[in-house]
């Protein structure tokens, strides 16, 4: 945290000012390690076998906030009798279904009712038949004592209990003191009275089972009572300015404004049936329909109306996994003929860059915008596999636009930060030359193609001639006006226009038009809340007056677990939210996460519908039941808890299941794609793991080129052990070359003991540091580390695994330039593996899942496969 | 004009480097171009005419006090700066009066006036200031007295996220250092030292108004244990010459003398 | 110790004999400039308000600008967030933002190209205009062979918002959705 | 158009567009000509260790890097050091033969080396300027902390005298300007040393007692052997001789003194026989002995006297440059500062 957030890393030393212990959890020493209280290494892509094991430490020292844990989680309902453990299974769930090579998550239901997740893969609670789907939850079963052995906190007690200290030793190659170490200072903070946070970054994500990480948090932080109460929490340290936004407001394929699921070409094949299969019966997302409808109305203004189900078949659907990986493959099979790159580097930030590059040859056009050209715009002329000679410029067909961008200083608009705080910046200077916001470029591309398909009678075309697309334009160069956009995406109503304040106020009849239903009220009373700037010591530590927050300018989500059931805080120390019974409404220093007038002791009458199935005491009230999930019967692809599986590439066979891999997660079997053996690859025996450092950003177009940066870290580098540095005669200093079968690179060695080796199942492991900023254009240059890298991915997100991979290192500059990407694999692809033999991934029933899915056959076949 | 600082405390410095960075921003100093140097993160490596503020990295095979690591190992940081000695080596040396006391106890170097002829190179006890050969002058931290000037604390104070680099009043600085120092002794962690304080820690340069905590010694950050402002010990060297020039005079009597007699 | 310069002559040294300062280490040996001394940003117009543009903390920053031109981009006291620090990155934003290495022109190479050339931005967005129009067009897919729509096309596919503002993110999302461009992407999914 | 966009080159300049930017700050008429360190030609070598694991531990340091600064001075220092010290041996000598029948030559020729030394010194001094045209600027304060700065008075006051010295000849009229000339020189003589002296340079800070006797008495012995050059009278020849030996056993035994004020810091001490320091210093001994030994050599011959004057020259050269380059060499190495200021205190 201190490595990539420094200044949010402040809040931590104030923390640790006022005696809070700091506890830094990472392969490497880092920055943040260097003022902890405890520095745990960990080998990369274990964390599930530790959380695990904080999980059965909590449970079985009794350490857990039975009160909390009660009322506010669903630890008491109780499972469908078909469910299966990973435990009776060796490492799988039951609904496995070997034809499909994927999980059919019936049997993981709640008993006597179906729920629909929150978030995730809705689509997966679609299909038929659906006549209970989110029908009103207080059908589920309970058992308030928690003893039934199918109620979910048995059922999680049992899953986590062969996660001992010495599985921890096992896997992670911590020793059991120091673990139990940790797993006291946590419990030891956590209760009535104190509470501990989480942080973590894309060391979480970036993982094959990357999602179910972030999940064991969740179980730690529910089971401690750390969840909606101050000073507790999982917080995400996202890595770009607006990322948060751009997942808000998704430049993502399967959403909409406000996490409304794209439509399913299957199913979702009009409004009535898209709303039927999205909308829950119970908890918030009863409101379902007011946001499509309204959302709209916002893109189809007038066009929009009852009798044509408001344009909703205007919308494209989709047809299973469309994510960045998948149409890079299929891109490199030339199924996508046009590309725009939008303020990102793909050559350099995605996993595989040679594959990423094969797929940029195949494209017809290309369209990169950024401050210069970057390693993407370039890839043509100066990419390695170029200057091996295995690719030549005369020979791609690519046609390449570079368009200068606007800096952020030179035009308007807002970020959503880290912690979902929408902030405005302001328009300082006039962009110089030919550079444009992309809110400039996007803008005059919708009106040159309005006008393009003007005339056009096609229906195909009638989306875009219908498109509302009238923005003040400003200045010489007609800018648009942003705030007049920020404005339709907090909406109005309809016909008088007037701007709407809280998403309460969204209707389903198409009254109302709003762009995103969780920002409704960033510009309420026509104000423009995201430019508030009231400076922080005149007012109070929640600090509302700054900036806005989504939704409703809440600080804090699930704050309502801030108080106990009857609505009192917990304790003074850690008052937040609390009901008042004189003024009969729950007030606090934030904005409650509730219905903000509904008692602590009201409770849905039977056959409740919509958000009357709310009880007071529910704090989580986007699940459909108000209630915190230990336990995930439906949203996940890959089972309803946490399970430790190994990486693609690993050095270690799974300690704790037969199952090596997650066998949800996302593989492209093809050549220019190839993997290590499943483990103890004798030619990769290392533990590789990439990461950013302090004095750069991402994939370095904001900082490569930049001297006063370039000069504080000049050098593409890898960072290893004395131990593993005296075994491959690495020098400090020197040059290393680190290989896969996809690619090489050559880096100058940083030979410290912030790496070390670990010892796990009496071997000794070496693990690899490789930062990823650097590439070959810009004014500090290097060899990329995700060169190395390979398309696999967490099924849920599709999310690579960057964090955990097996690498060969040996001194001195040996790096081919040859790239997987442009020749195929540089080594025999999985020896021993075409016949499935040993090592496997996978178990028999496993093992017949078709790669199909995801890989060669990609492009339109493969896209439309689950249609 | 009451004498104002910095009081560097190096137990919560998180080696970020964006002092460095402010720094060059604000006084617009150029880069000094890209040189990998093997040493930790530290490639800048020290002071120099073009880097007024350089932060040190000390990767040592030994435990911190209260610290719990997997193998005794400690990664220390320290963002070294001009120290604004109370008698400064510089100041003193300077003959064409380009160096001078500021009305906030800083040593402030006017490049207007500055001709190069580099004395204050070899008269500063740390290290500190140096000549840029291709622009001819010598450069060093200003404590950002244009911004003093007009109330405003230096960049690198500023910038620094977790008060590392702390600006003020140097009485209010002592104060908060020495209660710094307690609070790490009675947590244990009894490497903590202060460096350069008052005069009593320093004689050699009477007390800095840029002075730091420790976690190691001195010469581990490249710190000079105990340096010696020179002009404070030249007066016994004009005495020296005296002599010298006595008997120069006796030896040249003396020779003449001897040319006198037939 | 502040020097009245008014009346006291301009060679230092005679400053000395008027002050009878016999050192010379302070005020009679200050130049004119450094009694004149200011930070350049007294001098600016006006500090606009404004957020880092690096990673997803969000620091506040205040743009100082004058003529038109930037003097100094530092951290905002106010935030609450960050009170008024930046780390390295955002503290080299004013190289970020006025650096040398921004390109102002449209580069474009030709298919088969070695070299970029230079074009207009006008006509650059019409170029791609039409190359979206026409490979949408090849590339429609109305309907699955089962009958489900589909109305889109897989032709055409954008990547990129998590450095771009939430406006941005939204009419990228909001034209290319009603392209039929299903394939948008961006940086959250890395 | 081609290449202008590939592999934007390393740079150490700001970078910053003035289109964009307004370039006021500070520090921002800096001049770059080359960038301080450009890859592959690295300043200071490659750390090859493991941070962390340093090797021969015994006394603490930050990567070995120099503590301090090198002296940035160049050539012309040294070389100004002997002549401001042969100027004002020639003015004392001046003063002293005026008016003195026999002496006339003598007296003359010194007031033309006082001249020649107190005007081409400064030219000296101010080519080592890095901003030469601010030479003026060593007259804007007199600061009596600084040996510079009275040194600079003391020279251009000389200088003046010495000039109109030089216009009064050997009129009896000329007796007080040649008694202030005397005094000039003998500050211009000796006050370089105490400029050494008064630094924080480990070498010269360690040697600040016997540096301003080693450079008064090398200004005697260098006085002696430049006049011994010249065609003097028996007379003259006689007063030169006299305090060339003088001068010379004064030279020899502040030298000895001189090492034995170093030993006392034996890591600083050490500079003056490593490497071009080295062959300097001992090359000043070695000729100074010499030239002791000619002149010791029975008989009277120009020729040896010649000789003489000629190594002690070379000799008080040497020792000048020695100085400077030992200097330097003393600050590369860390211990030399560290060492010496640490005593022993285990901290």
């Amino acid at each position: 945290m201190a490595e990539c957030h420094p200044v949010g890393f402040q809040w931590v030393m104030e923390a640790k000012r006022r005696g809070a212990t700091i506890i830094h959890i990472d392969p490497r020493f880092t920055r943040t390690s260097a003022v902890s209280d405890i520095h745990v290494p960990i080998r990369a892509g274990s964390d599930i076998a530790f959380l695990g094991a904080l999980v059965n430490y909590i449970i079985s020292n009794d350490c857990w906030f039975r009160e909390y844990v009660v009322n506010y989680t669903n630890a008491s309902a109780l499972i469908s009798e078909d469910f299966q453990d990973t435990e009776d299974l060796d490492g799988l769930f039951s609904g496995w279904d070997p034809e499909k090579g994927q999980y059919d998550p019936k049997s993981w239901q709640y008993r006597g009712v179906e729920v629909s997740p929150a978030a995730g893969h809705r689509e997966m609670f679609s299909g038929e038949p659906r006549s209970e789907r989110g029908a009103s939850i207080t059908a589920e079963e309970h058992d308030p004592t928690l003893t039934d052995p199918k109620c979910v906190f048995q059922i999680v007690k049992r899953h986590y209990a062969r996660y001992t200290p010495e599985v921890v030793q096992q896997a992670c190659g911590i020793a059991p003191d120091l673990f139990l170490k940790v797993a006291r200072a946590l419990c030891d903070n956590s209760g009535l009275e104190r509470t501990s946070a989480f942080c973590y970054a894309v060391g979480w994500t970036q993982h094959t089972v990357g999602v179910q990480f972030i999940r064991t948090a969740a179980i730690v932080q529910l089971l401690l009572g750390n969840i909606g109460r101050p000073g507790g929490g999982i917080m995400a340290l996202r890595g770009h300015s607006s990322i948060q936004g751009s997942t808000d407001i998704p430049t993502l394929y399967n959403m909409l404004p406000g996490y409304l699921p794209m439509p399913k070409a299957s199913y979702d094949t009009d409004l009535e049936k898209y709303i039927e299969y999205n909308r829950s019966a119970s908890g918030w997302w009863s409101e379902f329909p007011k946001y499509i409808v309204s959302l709209l109305k916002a893109w189809y203004g007038n066009n929009a109306s009852a009798v044509n189900d408001y344009c909703y078949n205007y919308l494209p659907h989709i047809s299973g996994d469309h994510s960045h990986m998948v149409t890079v493959a299929a891109m490199a099979d030339g199924f996508v003929k046009g590309y725009f790159v939008l303020g990102e580097n793909p050559a350099v930030g995605s996993m595989n860059a040679s594959l990423q590059r094969k797929g940029l040859r195949k494209l017809e056009w290309l369209v990169v915008r950024d401050f210069a050209p970057t390693e993407t715009a370039e890839f043509w002329r100066s990419a390695p596999e170029v200057v091996a000679g295995d690719v030549k410029p005369e020979e791609i067909a690519t046609e390449v636009f570079f368009f200068p961008c606007a800096a952020h200083t030179e035009k308007d608009g807002s970020f959503t930060n880290t912690q979902r705080l929408l902030q405005w910046h302001h328009k300082a200077i006039e962009p110089p030359g030919d550079c444009r916001s992309e809110l400039h470029f996007v803008y005059h591309l919708g009106k040159r193609l309005k006008e393009l398909y003007r005339d056009s009678p096609d229906s195909k075309d009638h989306p875009i001639r219908d498109l509302a697309w009238n923005y003040r334009e400003i200045g010489e160069i007609q800018e648009p006006d942003a705030e007049e956009v920020l404005a339709e995406i907090n909406g109005h109503s309809l016909p008088d226009e007037k701007p709407l304040s809280a998403y309460t106020e969204l209707n389903e009849d198409g009254s109302t038009a709003c762009g995103c239903w969780i920002y409704c009220g960033c510009r309420k009373d026509g104000v423009n809340q995201t430019a508030r700037r009231t400076p922080k010591d005149e007012q109070d530590w929640v600090a509302l007056e700054w900036g806005w927050a989504w939704p409703a300018n809440r600080r804090m989500l699930y704050n309502r677990a801030s108080a106990d059931p009857e609505g009192k805080p917990w304790s003074q120390r850690k008052k937040y939210v609390w009901w008042d019974p004189e003024q009969k409404k729950w007030t606090g220093y934030d904005n409650p996460d509730c219905i903000a007038t509904r008692p602590p002791e009201y409770r849905p009458p039977e056959g409740a519908q919509g958000i009357d199935t709310l009880s007071g005491i529910d704090p989580f009230i986007m699940q459909a039941e108000g209630k915190g999930w230990l336990y995930d019967p439906s949203g996940l692809l890959d089972g309803p808890l946490p399970t430790h599986y190994e990486p693609q590439e690993s050095v270690l066979k799974n300690p704790l299941y037969g199952q090596q891999c997650n066998p949800a997660r996302l593989e492209w079997v093809r050549r220019d794609n190839p993997y290590h053996k499943a483990w103890g690859d004798p030619r990769y025996p290392f533990i590789a793991t990439t990461y950013r450092v302090t004095e750069h950003h991402t994939a370095g177009g904001m900082s490569r080129w930049l001297p006063w940066l370039n000069e504080l870290q000049p050098e593409m580098f890898v960072e290893v052990s004395p131990e593993l540095a005296g075994l491959r005669g690495l020098e400090n200093g020197g040059w290393a070359t680190v290989s896969t079968i996809r690619g090489e690179i050559e880096a100058r060695v940083l030979v410290t003991e912030r790496l070390q080796p670990l010892v796990v199942q009496g071997q000794v492991m070496h693990q690899v540091g490789i930062p990823y900023h650097w590439s070959y254009v810009g004014r500090s240059t290097g060899d990329a580390a995700n060169e190395l890298t390979a398309f696999v991915a967490d099924p849920n997100v599709s999310i690579e695994e960057s964090k955990a991979f097996s690498v060969q290192i040996v001194a001195g500059r040996r790096a081919s330039r040859r790239r997987a990407g442009a020749v195929g694999p540089l080594a025999a692809p999985e020896p021993g593996q075409e016949d499935g033999g040993e090592p496997s991934r996978d178990l028999p029933e496993v093992r017949t899942k078709k790669p199909a899915t995801h890989g060669e056959r990609s492009g339109r076949q493969q896209q439309t496969e689950e249609a | 004009m009451e004498p104002h600082g910095f009081f560097t405390d190096t137990s919560v410095c998180i080696g970020c480097k964006a002092c460095e960075v402010a720094c060059k921003q604000w006084n617009q100093l150029p880069a000094d171009g890209a040189y990998f140097s093997g040493r930790s993160y530290d490639n800048t490596m020290h002071l120099e005419s073009t880097t007024w503020r350089h932060v040190a990295f000390l990767e040592r095979s030994r435990q911190l006090s209260g610290q719990t690591t997997a193998r005794p190992f400690s990664w220390l940081f320290l963002s070294d700066v001009c120290k604004h000695c109370n008698r400064a080596g510089c100041l003193e040396a300077c003959p064409t009066g380009a160096l001078v006391r500021t009305e906030f106890a800083s040593v402030y170097l006017q490049p207007d006036v500055c001709n190069g002829c580099g004395y204050c190179v070899v008269a500063c006890p740390f290290g500190v200031i140096n000549r840029r050969e291709d622009d001819g002058r010598a450069w060093k931290c200003t404590l950002c007295y244009d911004r003093q000037k007009v109330g405003l604390e230096p960049a690198c104070a500023k910038t620094c996220p977790t008060d590392s680099i702390f600006f003020g009043p140097v009485g209010e600085l002592q104060v908060r250092a020495q209660a710094r120092l307690l609070e790490l002794h009675r947590k244990g962690v009894h490497e903590a030292r202060l460096y350069g304080m008052t005069e009593l820690d320093q004689p050699g340069t009477e007390g800095l108004n840029a002075f730091f905590l420790l976690l190691d010694r001195p010469e581990a950050y490249n710190l000079p244990p105990e340096p010696r402002v020179p002009t404070k010990e030249v007066g016994r060297a004009w005495g020296m010459m005296g002599l010298a020039a006595a008997g120069m005079v006796a030896a040249a009597i003396a020779a003449v003398r001897a040319g006198g007699e037939k | 110790m502040a020097a009245d310069s008014s009346k006291i002559p301009a060679w230092p040294a005679w400053r000395q004999l008027a002050n009878g300062d016999p050192v010379g280490l302070g005020a009679s040996a200050f130049s004119p400039r450094s009694r004149a001394l200011k930070a350049r940003i007294n001098e600016a117009d006006r500090a606009v308000g404004s957020v880092c543009p690096y990673c997803g903390v969000g620091c506040g920053q205040q743009v100082y600008v004058k003529d038109g031109k930037i003097l100094d981009i530092e951290g905002d006291y106010d935030s609450p967030i960050s009170r008024g620090c930046l780390c390295p990155k955002g503290a080299a934003t004013m190289q970020l933002v006025t650096g040398t290495h921004r390109v102002k022109t449209v580069l474009y190479r030709r298919p088969y190209g070695t070299r970029w050339e230079e074009i207009p931005l006008e006509r650059a967005l019409d170029l791609v205009a039409r190359r979206v129009q026409k490979t949408r067009d090849d590339t429609w897919e109305d309907q699955h062979e089962k009958g489900h729509p589909l109305r889109r096309t897989l032709g055409i596919a954008s990547l990129g918002g998590a450095t771009l503002d939430n406006e941005e993110n939204y009419l990228i999302k909001k034209l290319f959705s009603s392209l039929g461009v299903v394939q948008v992407e961006n940086q959250a999914r890395i | 158009m081609i290449g202008l966009f590939t592999k934007q080159q390393a740079t150490a300049e700001r970078e910053l567009d003035p289109q964009l930017a307004h370039l006021t700050g500070e520090a921002a008429k800096l001049h770059v000509k080359h960038p301080a360190a450009q890859q592959g030609v690295p300043p200071i070598p490659l750390w090859q260790k493991v941070p962390s694991q340093p090797g021969e531990a015994a006394h603490q340091d930050y990567y070995r890097l120099p503590l301090l600064k090198e002296p940035v001075w160049i050539w012309s220092v040294p070389a100004y050091f002997y002549l401001g010290g042969v100027a004002g041996g020639s003015a004392l000598l001046a003063t002293l033969a005026h008016g003195k029948r026999g002496l006339k030559k003598l007296a003359s020729l010194c007031r033309g080396l006082a001249f020649a030394g107190t005007t081409v010194g400064p030219a000296l001094l101010t080519y080592d300027l890095g901003r030469m045209g601010r030479f003026l600027n060593m007259l804007r304060v007199f600061r009596p902390s600084s040996p510079m700065s009275v040194g600079s008075w003391s020279l251009a006051g000389s200088g003046a005298l010495a000039t109109l010295a030089l216009i009064q000849g050997d009129r009896p009229a000329a007796k007080p300007t040649t008694r202030a000339l005397a005094g000039g020189g003998l500050v211009v003589s000796g006050y370089t040393g105490v400029l050494l002296g008064n630094s924080a340079n480990p070498l010269w800070q360690g040697t600040r007692l016997t540096l301003p006797l080693l450079f008064t008495a090398s200004a005697i012995a260098s006085t002696s052997a430049l006049l011994e050059l010249f065609t003097l009278n028996r007379q003259e020849e006689r007063v030169v001789r006299r305090f060339g030996t003088i001068g010379k056993i004064a030279e020899a035994g502040s030298m000895a003194l001189f090492e034995l004020e170093a030993a006392q810091n034996p890591e600083a001490a050490r500079a003056l026989n490593r490497s071009k320091a080295g062959v300097l210093w001992n090359g000043a001994k070695g000729f100074l002995v010499a030239g002791i030994a000619v002149s010791l050599l029975p008989g009277h011959s120009v020729g040896k006297r010649r000789a003489a004057g000629t190594l002690t020259t070379i000799g008080a050269l040497c020792l000048r440059f020695g100085l400077l380059e030992a200097g330097k060499e003393a600050v590369r190495d860390p211990q030399a500062v560290i060492k010496a200021q640490r005593k022993g205190d285990g901290r």
